[in-house]
């Protein structure tokens, strides 16, 4: 018999490591022709930071994309970043970044003062080219810029760090007050339970995140949808130590660890949500990367109860612990 | 799902739905670039096959490494005879323990690259073997003579809690945060908490090991490169961390080692310890050749760092209007045989466990346990994600036995502007109502009126 | 004992030797510098090394080389046509329908063999269509959309620039 | 290190020669999905292979009202064979259950027979339509019941100098049902599984199969259960108690996929199931 039931759970997850204290530089330097380098030390795992970061560098520094190539992870050429995880580099990688770019607008102004004979105040860059406010017509291509700075003694290299203050917890009362921009989710999920054999299919997902400001939605919809499945599987199938404590029958390859495949997708929606005031994060951006896998687990556990009347405790939900609760529940297998 | 037998009709065609209507994400219109769907950065390289991962890189004269890892849980390592596996014809380099010139690596550094006179998990790379091709390695893996005195090993972290339980390690089986066996968080009273509330809601909790299964295994290519310079091309999440833990194993100052990466097949925080860099490391250092372990997938399920295993007593104590009054959270982290992230994890999670509610009396004691398992380690979300799912699951149970709807406990007791998280954060920026009533809207819930008004911004009176 | 292996990658006869035992993976990585076959498990379960033979999707790490003498294997790197990219390396481009990568390759071989006999799969088919291909990143929903648009498209090998990107 | 030699004769003479001279050195390959991994991880490093692919033996052909299948049939081929799925739908669906589109391109249905896995998805069916396996040898050919095929797990009657060649289905009555339960909805090894045929005599049960797979080390035929449907009007509640009937005739064991105790509940649940619908109730 198959049974269908409801539930709904809501999330918060804090952008960077514990404590704060996790810096991330970023330099970006101006080449002869006026493209730039973008150098960080946060790695591309998948997630997309190149693409974001350089959006960020585009943005702040007013060049158009394709003129900015983006270098990472080598312990010798890149600057320095705690790690890519904890959500943390959009925010964390993505300050740097923008202080790097503003750095590097304000080494390019100061450069031009003597050009324009004006004070580095009174120009501006954007638009891919240094300029006098108020006077359109007086401007320096960044090709320009860039060919004139290197080739007279210039080096415009702009850098750029940011580091949340670090902080212990208190021993006695465990106050720890360093959290950074806090992302929020709330979910809302549909399952089918086959009483015969306890297992749980979940047909349907809503999602609404605030994330504050979304830098990229074709890479958050990758985020939510990968993290989606990857708490499907936590939610359902995966466990290293199927008879924990016990080793026995620890699965060892992906036939007996089972992730999830095309089949397991269900039906999914999202939202974001937009709040009037933003955080520290660049352009009001919040870490939540980490967060996309939360918000379907505990909707599901709750939706198994409103289908069969069940509490499952110990996770993975597994067919075999469905169908002990159902037994225990004094619903025999059917 | 089974095929439709002898038929062939087919049904409707689903709607073509384009990439950017299935999420509707905030813009802004003001921005050029931030907001826009834009490609990814190495997508042409990607669908291509043209970005290189590193089990990509093949070099000229490359070796191949295999290992000899722990076939016991727990044991005396008495000795490691490497002399029969280094006479297999093909072999360049087998290393133990004693050619490791430095101490531990890990993020407390308290793991040996090469077990050392003990062996804490089953699986523990006790010795290792650089050899022209993959055959000669195994060979060579075979050749090598362990003695061993097996000791008995703990693997149920409540077990290993008790005092005459064996110990994983010589300082005992609890972590010890600030000199007391647990992360205290205290908030409130407690007591009085539990005392004005009108029921009490009590649940245990356990949450699974999960692998992060990156389709990519863990793989690095290492070689010395300009006479001196230790190159490793590494999976690494976190090159510069990574680069110091070598610093320390390698006795190499940092100029003398370079992490190069970018292109990792997924990680999910499985790359944030160190898997191959070391060993390959070594070995490209003995030999002076360059050298590649890669690890299959069996190494990867079950001797990687995993998400650990979680345990989560909640006691909360609840108002009849489903006002939490008091909260209590007893944590058990199993961080397996050496620390990881394990006390880490406890301390994150400590942070974020009670939810993004508003309770006034929060007591939280958070234990890091070690048992002879394989070390956990970071995974999407570590300390965070278990802690709340539980919590989640409590706030459902709560509302059951309360006679309320689930959206309205939580609705309830919702943060708002101002409130304060259990280690005293006061939060701002929040949207936890926010979301849950959009999510309502897009699942097609209608909410009572009262909830779709609610606001984080409008101050708890 | 090695024996010689003859056939065809991506339009190219080959030669190379091989053992009884090594897989057409281990040939194609290892001998012939053919990388975009990926290693995800070596034993069928994660779909990374998925290759065409002959046309037919197949798991190369499954594949005892020699078998395949006198076949046709058409990997990733037969994709690209005169500069161009297939339709439906385009639309992973465009839909990102990658994040690590490491599963696209087999991905689109199977998505390829997939149209190859049905240019307009239903969601349904698609969705068996690419079941034995794992991606941990979980991005199966853009995927599965990057086909959905490559068959409304109305599916054929041309009309793609490679534009965008490095 | 390996030094295996590599037989891929066209003939089937030819192979049956080399299976006589030093068959217990030979390993057969067919598909090789169950032997790649073996070979990938050095868990095998046979003496000799000999590639079966060659020898003709992916056919499938109307034979006496029923089906002769090669066994070097691949299973996509065996999905969507219109002859298999009109005489022998069991058996199209339980092949296009198993694995995935990739690797049904090369497993093959003699493969799935010989390896004699717990978990094999093609017995079952087979069993539940009385197949027969023909074992040729220069010795000459045997017809092997599949019933009398497997001896235990990873083990048949098969002897080293015989190739399995070709599987056979008689013209049976009835109507059949599979229905398995794998870990994930596609793509995973079987859990547990049920085949049924039963034969209509009005509402009347004439005859009937019912078959357990990965239930114990070799596909279980469930008599006692049939003996409960035999003779008797098929309902729900007959199909329940044949189905409690056959969870005693089963022997399952705790492994990586299920536990026994849950494989004992959710056969009961398929039988029950496939016996409902193959009658149609």
């Amino acid at each position: 018999m198959k049974k269908r039931g409801v539930g709904i759970a809501v999330y918060c997850h804090p952008t960077g490591a514990k404590g704060g204290g996790d810096p991330s530089q970023a330099m970006m330097r101006l080449k002869l022709d006026g493209t730039l380098d973008l150098l960080v030390g946060s790695v591309d795992l998948g997630q997309g930071s190149n693409t974001v970061l350089r959006q960020i560098a585009a943005e702040t520094l007013g060049v158009p994309l394709e003129n900015i190539t983006v270098t990472n992870h080598d312990t010798d050429t890149g600057p320095l970043c705690m790690g890519t995880g904890a959500s943390r580099v959009t925010f964390m990688d993505g300050n740097a970044v923008i202080a790097a770019a503003e750095d590097l607008k304000r080494q390019i102004r100061e450069w031009s003062t003597e050009r324009f004979e004006v004070a580095a105040d009174d120009l501006e860059v954007a638009d891919n080219k240094v300029s006098v406010k108020g006077n359109p017509q007086a401007f320096m291509s960044f090709a320009e810029v860039g060919n004139e700075m290197n080739w007279k003694g210039s080096f415009p290299v702009g850098k750029g760090s940011y580091c949340p203050p670090a902080q212990t917890f208190d021993q006695e009362t465990g106050r720890m007050t360093q959290i950074a921009a806090i992302a929020y989710a709330a979910c809302v999920a549909e399952v089918e339970v086959d009483t015969g054999t306890g297992v749980v299919e979940v047909k349907k997902l809503a999602q609404a995140y605030e994330i504050g400001t979304g830098i990229n939605p074709l890479l958050i919809k990758a985020q939510i949808d990968g993290g989606t499945m990857q708490g499907l599987g936590f939610t359902l199938a995966e466990d290293l130590g199927p008879n924990y404590p016990s080793l026995k029958f620890a699965p060892s390859n992906f036939l007996d660890y089972l992730i999830p495949n095309t089949a397991d997708v269900p039906e999914m929606t999202y939202t974001t949500v937009s709040l009037p005031s933003r955080g520290e994060g660049p352009f009001g951006a919040k870490g939540f990367a980490e967060m996309c896998s939360f918000p379907p687990i505990a909707a599901i556990i709750g939706a198994i109860h409103d289908a069969v009347g069940i509490w499952i405790y110990d996770y993975p939900a597994t067919p075999e612990r469905v169908l002990r609760a159902l037994e225990a529940a004094g619903t025999p297998a059917a | 799902m089974p095929r439709n037998e002898g038929t062939t009709a087919r049904p409707a065609r689903h709607e073509i739905r384009k990439p950017e209507s299935a999420v509707n994400v905030q813009t802004e219109t003001a921005y050029k670039y931030i907001g826009k769907p834009t490609p990814r950065y190495d997508g042409i390289a990607q669908v291509t096959g043209t970005n290189a991962y590193v089990d990509d890189i093949r070099l000229p004269g490359m070796l191949t490494v295999k290992v000899l890892r722990a076939p016991v849980l727990k044991a005396n390592l008495l000795n490691v005879d490497v002399s029969g596996a280094a006479r297999v014809r093909g072999v360049a380099a087998v290393i133990s323990a004693k050619d490791v010139p430095g101490g531990y690596y890990g993020m407390y550094g308290d793991q040996p690259v090469l077990a050392d006179r003990e062996i804490r998990y089953k699986g523990q790379v006790i010795a290792a073997v650089a050899a022209v091709d993959q055959d000669a390695a195994l060979e060579a893996v075979e050749q090598i003579k362990l003695d061993l005195e097996e000791l008995p090993a703990v693997l149920d972290p409540e077990e290993a809690m008790k005092p005459d339980t064996p110990k994983v390690r010589p300082e005992g089986n609890i972590w010890s945060f600030d000199g007391g066996p647990f992360r205290k968080v205290r908030l409130g009273d407690v007591d009085r908490g539990f005392a004005e509330a009108d029921h009490i809601v009590e649940g245990t909790y356990t949450t699974p090991m999960q692998e992060q299964s990156p389709m990519e295994t863990s793989c690095s290519v290492a070689m010395v490169e300009s006479g001196d310079q230790l190159v490793i091309r590494s999976l690494s999440q976190s090159p510069y961390l990574h680069l110091r833990q070598l610093s320390n194993v390698l006795k190499l100052p940092m100029n003398k080692m370079r992490l190069v990466g970018g292109n990792t097949g997924g990680a999910f925080g499985g790359r944030f310890e160190i898997h191959t860099d070391h060993v390959a490391g070594l070995l490209a250092l003995k030999t002076r050749k360059p050298v590649k372990w890669r690890w299959t997938r069996e190494e990867e399920t079950l001797y990687s760092t995993h998400r650990g295993r979680w345990k989560f007593y909640f006691k909360d104590g609840v108002k009849k209007d489903g006002r939490i009054v008091a909260r209590y959270v007893r944590t058990l982290h199993d961080t397996g045989a050496y620390t990881g992230m394990g006390p880490y994890c406890v301390e994150k999670n400590a942070m974020m466990v009670a939810g993004p509610f508003n309770i006034p009396n929060i007591a939280i004691d958070g234990y890091c346990v070690f048992t002879n398992r394989t070390p956990s380690g970071a995974m999407r979300g570590f300390g965070v994600m278990a802690g709340q799912v539980c919590e989640e699951i409590q706030m459902h149970r709560m509302a059951e036995i309360l006679g309320m709807d689930p959206w309205e406990i939580r609705f309830v007791n919702a943060w708002r502007e101002g409130d304060m998280t259990a280690t005293g954060k006061v939060v701002d920026n929040v949207g936890a109502i926010e979301c849950m009533q959009a999510v309502a809207k897009l699942a097609g819930i209608d909410l009572p009126e009262r909830l779709k008004a609610m606001s984080s911004r409008e101050k708890r009176g | 004992m090695k024996y010689v292996l003859s056939f065809t990658v991506n339009g190219q006869p080959m030669e190379t030797l091989a053992e009884p035992t090594t897989s057409l993976l281990d040939v194609l990585r290892d001998k012939l510098e053919v990388t975009s076959p990926k290693r995800g498990c070596e034993s069928g379960d994660c779909g990374a090394c998925t290759v065409l033979v002959n046309g037919k999707a197949v798991p190369s790490c499954l594949t005892v080389a020699l078998t395949v003498a006198g076949s046709e294997i058409t990997t990733v790197e037969g994709l690209v046509q005169d500069g161009q990219l297939h339709p439906l390396q385009r639309a992973f481009y465009e839909h990102g329908a990658t994040q690590c990568g490491f599963c696209t390759c087999g991905m689109l071989m199977a998505a390829k063999a997939l149209l190859d006999r049905n240019p307009s799969p239903t969601r349904d088919e698609i969705v068996l269509g690419m079941s034995g291909n794992l991606c941990r990143c979980g991005g199966y929903v853009q995927v599965m959309e990057a086909i959905e648009d490559v068959a409304g498209r109305k599916y054929e090998v041309k009309a793609a620039d490679t534009r965008g990107g490095k | 290190m390996p030094n295996a030699e590599y037989f891929a004769t066209t003939e089937l003479r030819e192979a049956l020669r080399l299976l006589a001279e030093r068959g217990d050195q030979i390993t057969v390959l067919a598909g090789g999905t169950d032997l790649a991994p073996k070979f990938n991880c050095r868990e095998l490093q046979p003496g000799a292979l000999l590639y079966i692919g060659k020898l003709g033996l992916n056919y499938i052909i109307a034979k006496n009202g029923g089906l002769a299948i090669g066994a070097a049939t691949t299973l996509e081929d065996l999905a969507t064979s219109r002859l298999v799925l009109e005489r022998a739908p069991v058996l199209a669906q339980a092949a296009a259950e198993m694995g995935n589109p990739a690797i049904r391109n090369v497993a093959t249905i003699g493969g799935n027979l010989v390896t004699a896995s717990r978990a094999a998805d093609m017995p079952p069916p087979l069993l539940a339509l009385d197949a027969e396996l023909i074992l040729v040898s220069e010795r000459g050919e045997r017809v092997i019941p599949i019933g009398e095929f497997f001896k235990r797990a990873h083990k048949t009657v098969r002897l080293s100098d015989e190739l399995l060649t070709e599987i056979r289905i008689p013209s049976v009555k009835g109507q059949t049902a599979f229905v398995r339960h794998g870990r994930r909805k596609i793509f995973s090894c079987c859990v547990a599984s049920a085949a049924v045929r039963v034969v209509l005599d009005g509402g009347k049960c004439a005859d009937a199969r019912i078959v357990a797979g990965s239930m114990a080390p070799t596909p279980v035929r469930c008599l006692g259960a049939e003996g409960v449907l035999k003779g008797k009007n098929l309902t729900s509640d007959l199909a329940g108690e044949a189905a409690a009937q056959a969870v005693g005739e089963c022997k399952p064991i705790d492994d990586e996929r299920a536990s026994a105790w849950y494989r004992r509940r959710v056969i009961k649940v398929l039988i029950e199931r496939a016996i409902n619908q193959a009658s149609g109730l």
